[in-house]
């Protein structure tokens, strides 16, 4: 966990998103698939938070050593500072933050399923496990084929892409699960991971859980800090013993968690108070490859 | 009105012959630097950000007595220049707190507070006989009378001088360690509340508490906190805390006033000192910037220094003195 | 928990088949739209930028009985996201009003409050009985129960249910006009207080008041504003005023709630009304965008029409309750 | 008063002053020297109110018509969006504000007397006091060589120019008003117009009513709203007939005021409750060249 004044060394539009590199060589060395960082507002604004956005890419090695690359998507925000990023300017950073996605560690063919800016996590992780031997697969969702993030990278690192849009107007038209079936068959896949919307981690969960996959999910909830202080960023996860559930901080003990530990149902929902706590012996995958 | 103090001797000289003092005693309770960590603000990840060695102390997060799993998100919400937040008190109880979170606190080295928060006056008294083993450990307690009471109808305690003394009394008159009360800005009269708690045994005030507030998402026609109510803290309130702490220090010159709200610099902290506290607290902002408390103390230092004061104390409360006049004036005046 | 209301037909469709209307009827007093102008922020200047027959209504700055000059300046500082003020109640007094500035008002053609301030029970019976021969030109009086009051050692008036209802109730007993009640959220329970003035005869509440806040100037070790502490205004409060409304709505739901604090946008003012608010009054934002008031009003009403809606009254209050579902949905529940 | 959308047609360095230039034909057309404008923030900022800034120059012919120029003292603000602005960007810009200094309807001959930003307004009344056949002088006072605001533009404006920096660095050294007596002297003074730092708006007032030169100042104050609604930028002015005093906006009634009116050892005195209130008897001018 660092922090750092980090020049922008590009930022550029990929369909509807921009990808922005930054030189950040101490925290690209440290940052691991599902983390992210924490990128400070400019002085001034009465929006003074942090904006929380996942790792999409580090260079070690070669002319863009010591970068760092994380990708926004102006739709889902309203500051405007976000979506007008320039090279040359300067961000107040901290990262890598949150715990990173559990990497098998036998080869395993492994399934990554994401929408809209769940993307940028997942290709740095398919990079990842690709290059530790394992099977990738990818299923990228997206409202239409300018919310579909980078196809052309994907197919670059994925043994098979499948792309599904809810128009058509790229690939499949549909919902993204609804591709679930056939491909995990097609793949064999024994491990699933998924980043986007949180109805999309649900429905991966879901699946995974009636088809008994183990999948892990980068959850994302609202953070005023990030860092572990606040406690705002909670997520209801089934306690481990199967007794009860607690609250944990999806900044800390997240973005990655194991889908199967999280209690969808009671995740944000209003009125919880009434509903029968604890809630005992919840279906759960404990279990991860390797 | 009094002149400033000065330091560097008695020839009126400006110019400061030694750094200023960083530390604070709060009638017997010593700060090593005027800058606390707000409640509900640190956590031991703080500690990769910031030297936490430099903190002028530390109050945990309100500890109930039994364990909160506190309320569903949304927990937060942005306002304009604010913070909105209701965690619901989450924490894991008196017991697992003393065995878990503080041995982190107190391997900082620095002075720890722990905040305490019940539902009665009966819990509050159980804090107290829980907490009084760990006397050796603690700096004092900080009583966060911003709590629902069950029997005022989930009023807070704070709300009323009645209120704040009850559960001030019940923590005072258990334990041998300090008592801070930790107060809302939003009651009409909050210097009536302060004294009522310190005459109920509390050594000090911290103020303000986040104050009460509602933010709407008109889109789904929700309040944007699964809480609905929650607590606006940040840049936003620092007015209205530092009017609050005006109130008391003017109300109650000799009691130790801890200011807090929305402090992000050292000079948001002098706005503080000079309207009577004595020391600050920084919550929101670290969230920001982790190394906020400790910059803020760097800031009041530079503020010290350039004035040619030698303590905190040469500054507090002392809102509408003129500045420490350059050498030369001052000889004017003093032959005068 | 009731569906929120629906026009259009009995069919359940959603889609109105008459534009919504925009008049607010307020037990009694209409505004033909929902969004005031705050007291103390309007001038017939403002009529050079917007249009003013378009405003519901124009709250007069509180006119206290004499003149008075107000305070000296600084009278304004900037705090984060909020405005700082402190004039004095700087007026000519009744008569130069009803003579002066009144007429001006009178000839927008839109409702006229005039505010009424003063120092003691005494004086808002003398502006009571003062106004008494203008009834026919105004809508109401706004009685501003947020000045200090000499028998309670400066203390506002509106801090404590007693003191609210004393003014209020001076002034209800001696006019014919419609009176509210300004109140500031800058007690522990302002349900209490609205309901006290409300009993003493108070039509409606207008909430809340600028807070009570401080800023200080670490340059010169003096307040901001030469008056001290003044009335923080602005997006700031919004929050803390949202939440103000929300009490007394859920208190006093057959009472008229005017809420201010804070609104800019349509979006600002339909949390409002969500929380309770029959209509809002826009004050500080005014400052930096003149017709603010009148684009308000028509963000409601473009909410309401996206909504389906018929009124503001079909909004009113209904925090929590679901948006109208399309209509598909609505007939399968209506089917269930 | 008009409100308007104006692109910024150029932002250029002065000194250690920003003179910017925007297309705003309306309010070009309708300012007067004295009169200001008032600049709003971008959206989302902390400090969210606008910005006053007298009218520097207008341009209704030529090549620049309908342009209209104001200067930013950068060392005076500490919101970094004024010391930025930048070609082809968006102001929201109300003016033209306030009251104008009055012109003498007969030729006089008149000295104009600035400090910092002050010279904004002066510049646009000398040219027009040239303009209209009256012998324009000035005194143009900084703390330095680079806070003096174009002299080779003051000029081409006024028969003479005196400089005056606190420094040294340019002209004499010394006090702005300390030329005074011999400048009014060799010029003939019959009115003074004076705009800048409430400290040398006073010395001049001092100075003229010890000759019985009659005096305009353009006041600062802080604003609310600038619009004449919020009565925060009074100033304490003796009443006409002498008897007491008011407190009159300055941004309605001002900036250009009478400066015999003006109660300065009130104007902004803390605690100036306890003063003896009214001030009867003051020695006011009260008339006015032509
Ligand atoms: C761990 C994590 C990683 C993220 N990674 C990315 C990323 O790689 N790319 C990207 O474009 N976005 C990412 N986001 C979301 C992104 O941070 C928010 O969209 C962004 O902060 C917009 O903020 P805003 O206040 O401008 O949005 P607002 O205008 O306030 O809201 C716009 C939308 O963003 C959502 N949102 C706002 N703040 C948060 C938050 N703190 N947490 C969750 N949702 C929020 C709201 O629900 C709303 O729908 C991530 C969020 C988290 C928690
Ligand atoms: C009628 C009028 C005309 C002006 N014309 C010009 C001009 O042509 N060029 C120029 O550079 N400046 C001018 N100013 C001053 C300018 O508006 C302020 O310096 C500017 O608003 C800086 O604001 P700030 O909040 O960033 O300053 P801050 O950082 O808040 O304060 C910086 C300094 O500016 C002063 N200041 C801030 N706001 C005001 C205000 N509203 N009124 C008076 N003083 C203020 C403060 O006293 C302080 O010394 C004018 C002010 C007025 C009232
Ligand atoms: C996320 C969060 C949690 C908090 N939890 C507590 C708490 O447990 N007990 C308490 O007394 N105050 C709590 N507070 C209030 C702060 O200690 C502080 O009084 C308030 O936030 C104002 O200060 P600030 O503006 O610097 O944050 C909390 C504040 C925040 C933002
Ligand atoms: C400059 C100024 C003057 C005000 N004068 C009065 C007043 O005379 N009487 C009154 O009841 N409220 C007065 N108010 C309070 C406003 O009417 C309003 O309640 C408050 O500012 C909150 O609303 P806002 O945030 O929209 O401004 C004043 C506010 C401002 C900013
Ligand atoms: S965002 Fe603060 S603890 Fe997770
Ligand atoms: S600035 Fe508002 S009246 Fe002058």
């Amino acid at each position: 966990m660092i922090r750092a004044r980090c020049e922008v060394l590009s930022a550029r539009k990929a369909g509807l998103f921009l990808s922005v590199t930054l030189v950040a060589p101490e925290i690209a060395e440290q940052a691991r698939p599902g983390q992210f960082i924490q990128v400070a507002a400019p002085e001034g604004r009465q929006a003074f938070l942090r904006r929380p956005f996942f790792v999409h890419q580090t260079s070690r090695r070669g002319g863009w050593a010591g970068t760092l690359e994380f990708v926004v998507d102006p739709e889902n925000t309203s500051e405007d500072w976000l979506a007008e990023l320039r090279a040359h300017q300067f961000l107040d950073v901290i990262g890598p933050l949150g715990k990173p996605f559990a990497l098998p560690r036998k080869p395993v063919s492994c399934l990554l399923v994401c929408e809209d800016h769940g993307s940028a996590p997942l290709y740095f992780l398919a990079e990842e496990l690709s290059g530790n031997g394992h099977r990738v697969d990818m299923v990228i969702g997206g409202a239409s084929q300018d919310r579909v993030f980078k196809p052309i990278e994907a197919k670059r690192l994925a043994r098979t892409i499948a792309v599904v849009t809810a128009d058509g107007s790229a690939g499949e038209k549909g919902h993204t699960v609804d591709v679930l079936p056939a491909v995990t068959e097609k793949c064999g896949t024994q491990v699933v991971y998924a980043a986007g919307p949180r109805r999309l981690l649900q429905e991966v969960a879901e699946f995974c859980r009636s088809r008994s996959i183990p999948a892990q999910v980068a959850v994302e909830e609202r953070m005023a800090c990030g860092l572990g202080l606040c406690w705002t960023c909670v997520v209801p996860v089934a306690r481990r013993d199967g007794r009860g559930y607690d609250h944990i901080r999806a900044c800390v003990d997240g973005p990655a968690l194991n889908a199967g530990r999280i209690l969808w149902d009671r995740w944000g929902a209003r009125g919880t108070e009434t509903m029968a706590t604890p809630p005992e012996g919840f279906p759960a995958l404990t279990g991860w490859p390797g | 009105m009094t002149a400033p103090a000065r330091t560097g001797g008695d020839d009126g000289s400006a110019a400061p012959a030694v750094r200023p003092s960083a530390s604070v005693d709060l009638a017997g309770v010593r700060l090593p630097t005027p800058v606390m960590v707000a409640s509900g603000c640190f956590g031991p990840e703080l500690g990769h950000l910031t030297d936490l060695r430099k903190l002028g102390g530390i109050v945990s997060r309100s500890i109930t007595l039994g364990p909160e799993r506190g309320v569903p998100t949304p927990r937060v919400a942005e306002t304009p220049s604010g913070l909105l937040t209701g965690t619901g008190l989450q924490n894991d109880g008196l017991q697992a707190f003393v065995e878990r979170e503080l041995p982190a606190m107190v391997r900082t080295r620095v002075p720890v507070f722990v905040s305490v928060g019940g539902f009665s006056v009966e819990e509050y008294m159980q804090l107290a006989i829980g907490l009084e083993p760990m006397a050796e450990a603690l700096a004092a307690i900080e009583v966060n009378a911003c709590c629902p009471s069950r029997d005022r109808d989930g009023r807070w305690f704070s709300e009323t001088p009645e209120g704040a003394a009850e559960v001030v009394g019940a923590v005072a008159r258990l334990t041998h360690i300090p008592v801070f009360v930790k107060l809302s800005a939003a009651v009409a009269d909050v210097a009536k509340v302060a004294d009522a708690a310190v005459r109920a045994g509390a050594l000090g005030v911290t103020i303000t508490h986040s104050l009460p507030a509602l933010s709407v998402d008109v889109g789904s026609w929700q309040a944007r906190l699964a809480s609905g109510t929650g607590g606006l803290s940040g840049p936003a309130i620092r007015p209205i805390a530092l009017r609050a702490v005006r109130e008391v220090a003017l109300a109650l010159p000799g009691t130790p006033i801890l200011g807090v709200g929305g402090i992000s610099t050292g000079s948001d902290a002098v706005e503080f000192l000079l309207a009577g506290a004595w020391a600050v607290q920084v919550g929101t902002a670290l969230f920001t910037n982790p190394s906020a408390a400790v910059e803020v103390a760097q800031g009041i230092m530079r503020f010290l220094s350039d004035n040619g004061l030698g303590s905190v104390a040469d500054v507090r409360g002392r809102l509408g003195a003129p500045p420490v006049p350059p050498p030369a004036a001052a000889d004017a005046e003093e032959g005068a």
